[in-house]
């Protein structure tokens, strides 16, 4: 078992929004750079190759939603501006803009390389419970999370199905010109609700009989421990803040 | 827990997963100046559920949908705002639609609540595009007007919102709601 | 005299379905069950058959707590089913197989759906982990319990659904047609693997089924009838009583065909006392040579 | 006729192709059972034959044409296929089983209402019905389009031997002038009914006719089967030297019969 698969998913998730959070205090490209690194040690050391190859995958993504930000803030000037060109004024805020989105991407897309739905699911109600100070046992939260990503398989699947059902009850040999389709795909989205609101009661029968409306325990938040890496984790994130503090303030 | 909430769980579960699925399967991305604005179904259906299950379970389920969606796919940082932008949203309508007396066949009483639904989006879009240009630098009067400049996509958002609710809602009464009992 | 209860009894239930016409104004009524009433001692193995549309799932829903009866009551060991609390406890005791397998799980493969599951009962994560080792030899399932759910075939979750139902040691264990989609070795695995059940651990199982096969594993039947119990009576009994069985559209062995239609044919009427084959041929050549 | 040419598919995030070829030509006019173990591929098999998913390799020819070539191909191909979806719950559209029936089906129907006696439920939601019920209104719906070939997947799974009869003499009725393809894991009723049965493994389809299966039982163990009971009969018998050792019989009815001339035989003589 690797470090990372030792890791409590809440510290997965709070590094990930504390990161990214972290890096609106940001004035220097320097700062930038350091979260870089680091987040390039963690790729080396956290990561496998597989898992690495997941996350590059997504390039497009973690360039095109930056790119078109960064487009569409050149016609307009906030900050210093750097370099300009009739309309557009490319501004040191744009290009911080820029880095910042695409930082931010990568961060999550790693959490959800590194992370199942149900830990996710379970994290979530473990921050419910600590926020509320050990108030909140409930499987609620965590419970609609799981069966939202269980549904949200089903549904795609669903859809698969129920289109090709369409197709072979609808097909009449006459070809459907395009606005006629569009129509009928949008009324194909009726049977796919009423679908999967039948499945969802057939869900519920089932887990009710399996006992899941029992709610105290599907859950043990007290027996939740952190394992010593997630205080180092955590210890790791405070000692960046205050290096951060520390060489803002020198320089 | 018993039965019945069990099976709110379950049908805000899949409410959320309706709303996920809105958001990432029928979504046209538009080019703007802060945020993200896309077109998209995700607030109908967050209405609808709102309508269907309650303030309760409507509103977990809005905010799971929405706000999952939201961290899961790069907008992390910005996911609180997603978040509260739901819980008013599904206030709002759930207040609205206590407050007509809702009986079956009462359509203009449904566009009273997804109108209601609909100013609100708009209104909450506008707030959260200052708040998301003020968090990355820009001075609140660049703000304002910046933010004005992303409406369009969440006018139309809103606009298909108070066209469609009304309809599925209708649709969905005649079918299941008389068999499920919520 | 010790009077002993039996497991469950069942007193005069009904059932009826109620629909919303105009929101909560008007209703309207499909009686699905009326007066239905039985008993089922501890250990025993009963078959509930029925012609399609009879209320045999409705009816396992009911003895599952999933739908609330409309007037009767059901006991367990003694106690009304409305006087166990918190409800989840009978579920500890009665689990089922759904004829639809598909909606029974919610995790995304069978180990994870059953650390779920478990973990609702309050199991240790490492005796969760022995008890899914245990039931994947049983059943060889070695090579699924890993697979998502959406990647398998109809068959494969049914074999899925019985192995997490198992899961609990439940006292009573309803299966709603649960080989209906398996091949026969399989469904082999399953009747042979029921039956051990049901002398080794002596758990009481109420089979739903359309199936010859399983119907002869069964020591008791209870016979479903446009919502009413019309019958109840030893298996053997009704394996060999013709009449009855095509009455209520229930497959009829093999050789009770055979030596049915020998009769049309010669006039002989053979004796059979039970439907195994053994006996069988041996009454061919008694008769015959 | 139809016919599969080196027909394969390979499932998303598998490594490996379901089977190694296919390669058949069925005919209508007969009744195709499709027999294999869980998990084989059979459901895939119906999705590629009716043109629902695209193979990864080869193709299906109905006349001639190959159906994937081009979206035309392919529409004028779905409106000559009848399926009945193992599950028959996403077959289902409107709200009632009325309206079900009467989807994109102009004129009578009484007569298919009345053999699977739907007639009570038309007012009913399709969703509400019992499994048996369900089954049997997809099959209605699929007999009412009037399709060129019908392939049913598991179709008498859940149903009483009432329905089975009723369902197994329809098609038998429909696959005078059409072709029919049945998947069952219910053997006597597949050698009861069926005039062909192709047997489905990971190495592809082995088709034999009946007559062939009746002569070789061992078959059925190759590809992991149990024999069906009346043959497991007629063999105790033949072992038993009741009936002569070269005899062949479909169903319990023709073992009777044959025992029934034996005994004649044997009284005449007496
Ligand atoms: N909610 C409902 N409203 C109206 N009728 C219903 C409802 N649920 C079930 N029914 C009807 O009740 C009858 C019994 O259904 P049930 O599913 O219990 O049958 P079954 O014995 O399990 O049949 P099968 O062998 O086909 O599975 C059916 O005729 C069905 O149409
Ligand atoms: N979408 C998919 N993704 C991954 N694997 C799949 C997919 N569809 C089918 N398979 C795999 O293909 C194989 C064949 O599945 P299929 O449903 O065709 O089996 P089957 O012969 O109909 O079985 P059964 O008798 O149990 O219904 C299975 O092992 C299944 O895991
Ligand atoms: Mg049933
Ligand atoms: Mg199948």
């Amino acid at each position: 078992m690797t470090a990372t698969a030792k890791l409590d998913g809440r510290t997965k998730l709070l590094t990930c929004v504390f990161l990214t959070l972290f890096m609106f205090s940001f004035h220097y490209y320097w700062q930038y750079l350091v979260i870089i690194m680091l987040f390039a040690i963690l790729l080396l050391v956290g990561f496998n190759a597989q898992e690495r190859g997941q996350l590059f995958r997504h390039w497009k993504l973690i360039t095109f939603l930056p790119a078109i930000n960064l487009f569409a803030n050149l016609f307009f000037v906030n900050g210093r501006v750097i370099w300009s060109w009739g309309w557009l004024h490319l501004t040191n805020l744009d290009l911080q803009i820029f880095i910042r989105i695409a930082l931010l991407l990568m961060f999550a897309l790693a959490l959800t390389i590194k992370t199942t739905p149900q830990e996710l699911a379970l994290s979530v109600g473990k921050i419910f419970n600590s926020l509320s100070f050990r108030r909140y046992h409930g499987a609620g939260v965590p419970l609609v999370i799981i069966i939202m990503v269980a549904f949200i398989d089903e549904f795609q699947a669903t859809f698969v199905t129920v289109k090709q059902a369409y197709r072979l009850r609808a097909s009449t040999a006459v070809e459907v010109k395009g606005w006629q389709r569009i129509l009928d795909y949008a009324f194909l989205l009726q049977p796919i609700i009423l679908i999967s609101m039948k499945k969802a009661d057939q869900v519920a029968d089932a887990l009710t009989a399996k006992g899941y409306h029992h709610n105290s325990s599907l859950f043990d938040y007290q027996s939740i421990k952190y394992h010593w890496l997630d205080w180092l984790v955590y210890s790791a994130l405070v000692a960046l803040v205050v290096v951060n503090v520390l060489l803002v303030r020198i320089f | 827990m018993n039965k019945i909430k069990l099976r709110k769980i379950i049908f805000a579960g899949l409410c959320a997963a309706i709303i996920f699925i809105g958001i990432s399967l029928f979504r046209i991305n538009l080019p703007a100046i802060v945020g993200r604005p896309f077109i998209h179904f995700g607030n109908t259906f967050a209405v609808i559920s709102v309508m269907i299950l309650g303030f309760k379970y409507g509103a977990s389920a809005a905010v799971i949908g929405l706000g999952l969606f939201d961290v899961l796919n790069g907008y992390a940082a910005t996911a609180w705002i997603t978040v509260i932008e739901a819980v008013i949203l599904a206030a709002v309508t759930a207040v609205v639609f206590q407050a007509v007396h809702y009986q079956s066949g009462q359509l203009y009483k449904l566009y009273l609540v997804s109108l209601a639904a609909g100013l609100i989006k708009i209104i909450t879009s506008w707030l959260a595009g200052v708040i998301e240009s003020v968090m990355v630098g820009v001075q609140l009067p660049v703000a304002v007007v910046n933010a004005f400049l992303s409406l369009p996509a969440a006018a139309i958002n809103s606009l298909a919102t108070f066209l469609v609710v009304p309809l599925i809602y209708i649709a969905l009464q005649k079918t299941v709601l008389k068999r499920i009992r919520l | 005299m010790i009077v002993e209860t039996a497991l469950l009894q069942v007193q005069h239930l009904q059932y009826v379905a109620e629909q919303l016409v105009n929101l909560e104004l008007e209703t309207t009524k499909h009686e699905i069950l009326h007066d239905v009433n039985f008993s089922i001692q501890a250990q025993d193995f009963v078959g509930l058959v029925g012609p399609n549309g009879s209320g045999k799932t409705t009816l396992s829903k009911l003895l599952t707590r999933i739908l609330e009866p409309t007037a009767g009551k059901i006991l367990i060991n003694g106690t009304d089913y409305q006087a166990v609390t918190p409800q989840w406890q009978l579920h500890q005791y009665v689990s089922m197989v759904f004829q639809n397998v598909d909606a029974q799980f919610i995790g995304p493969n069978f180990v994870e759906d059953m650390a779920l599951y478990l973990g609702n009962f309050n199991w240790s994560p490492a005796k969760i982990q022995t008890r899914i080792q245990e039931i994947s030899d049983q059943l060889g399932l070695e090579e699924l319990i890993e697979r998502p759910f959406n990647s398998l075939s109809g068959g494969q979750k049914q074999l899925l659904a019985i192995a997490e139902a198992l899961a609990l040691q439940p006292q009573l264990l309803i299966l709603d047609e649960p080989t209906a989609q398996l091949d026969p070795e399989n469904t082999q695995l399953v009747l042979n693997l029921l039956q051990k059940l049901q002398t080794q651990y002596q758990i009481t199982i109420i089979l739903v089924t359309h199936k010859l096969a399983e119907l002869a594993l069964t020591n008791r039947v209870l016979i479903l009838n446009h919502g009413t119990i019309t019958q109840t009576c030893a298996t053997d009994k009704l394996l060999t009583d013709m009449n009855l069985l095509q009455q209520n559209q229930l497959p009829v062995p093999d050789t009770v065909t055979i030596a049915q239609h020998f009769q049309k044919l010669t006039g002989k009427q053979l004796m059979l006392t039970n439907s195994n084959l053994e006996t069988f041929i041996q009454t061919f050549k008694e008769q015959l040579c | 006729m139809l016919e599969l040419k080196h027909l394969n598919y390979l499932p998303p995030q598998h490594k490996q192709p379901l089977w190694q070829n296919l390669t058949l030509q069925m005919y209508p006019g007969k009744i195709y059972g499709l027999i294999g173990v869980n998990g084989v591929g059979k459901t895939t098999l119906l999705n590629l034959l009716s043109g629902l998913i695209t193979p990864t390799q080869g193709d299906v020819y109905w006349q001639q044409q190959p159906i994937h070539r081009s979206k035309k191909a392919l529409r004028t191909y779905l409106a000559t296929v009848g399926y009945c979806l193992q599950d028959a719950d996403h077959l289902f559209f409107k709200q009632t089983v009325q309206e079900e029936l009467e989807y994109h089906h102009k004129g009578s129907m009484t007569q298919i209402i009345e053999k699977l006696q739907l007639e009570t439920l038309l007012e009913l939601s399709p969703f509400e019905l019992s499994g048996g019920q369900k089954k049997r209104l997809a099959l209605a719906i699929m007999l009412l389009k009037q399709p060129q070939m019908l392939f049913c997947d598991e179709i008498t799974a859940g149903l009483d031997t009432h329905f089975q009869d009723v369902v197994m003499s329809l098609l038998q009725d429909y696959c005078r002038e059409h072709l029919v393809l049945l998947v069952t894991h219910n053997l006597d009723e597949a050698l009861k009914y069926c005039d062909e049965l192709l047997f489905l493994d990971q190495s592809g389809l082995h088709a034999y006719t009946t007559a062939a299966v009746l002569k070789q039982p061992e078959i059925f163990e190759q590809f992991q089967l149990l024999m069906p009971r009346s043959l497991e009969i007629c063999q105790a018998l033949m072992n038993a030297g009741i009936l002569p050792s070269n005899s062949y019989y479909r169903s319990d009815e023709e073992i009777a019969q044959a025992l029934a001339t034996l005994w004649n035989k044997g009284t005449n003589q007496l």
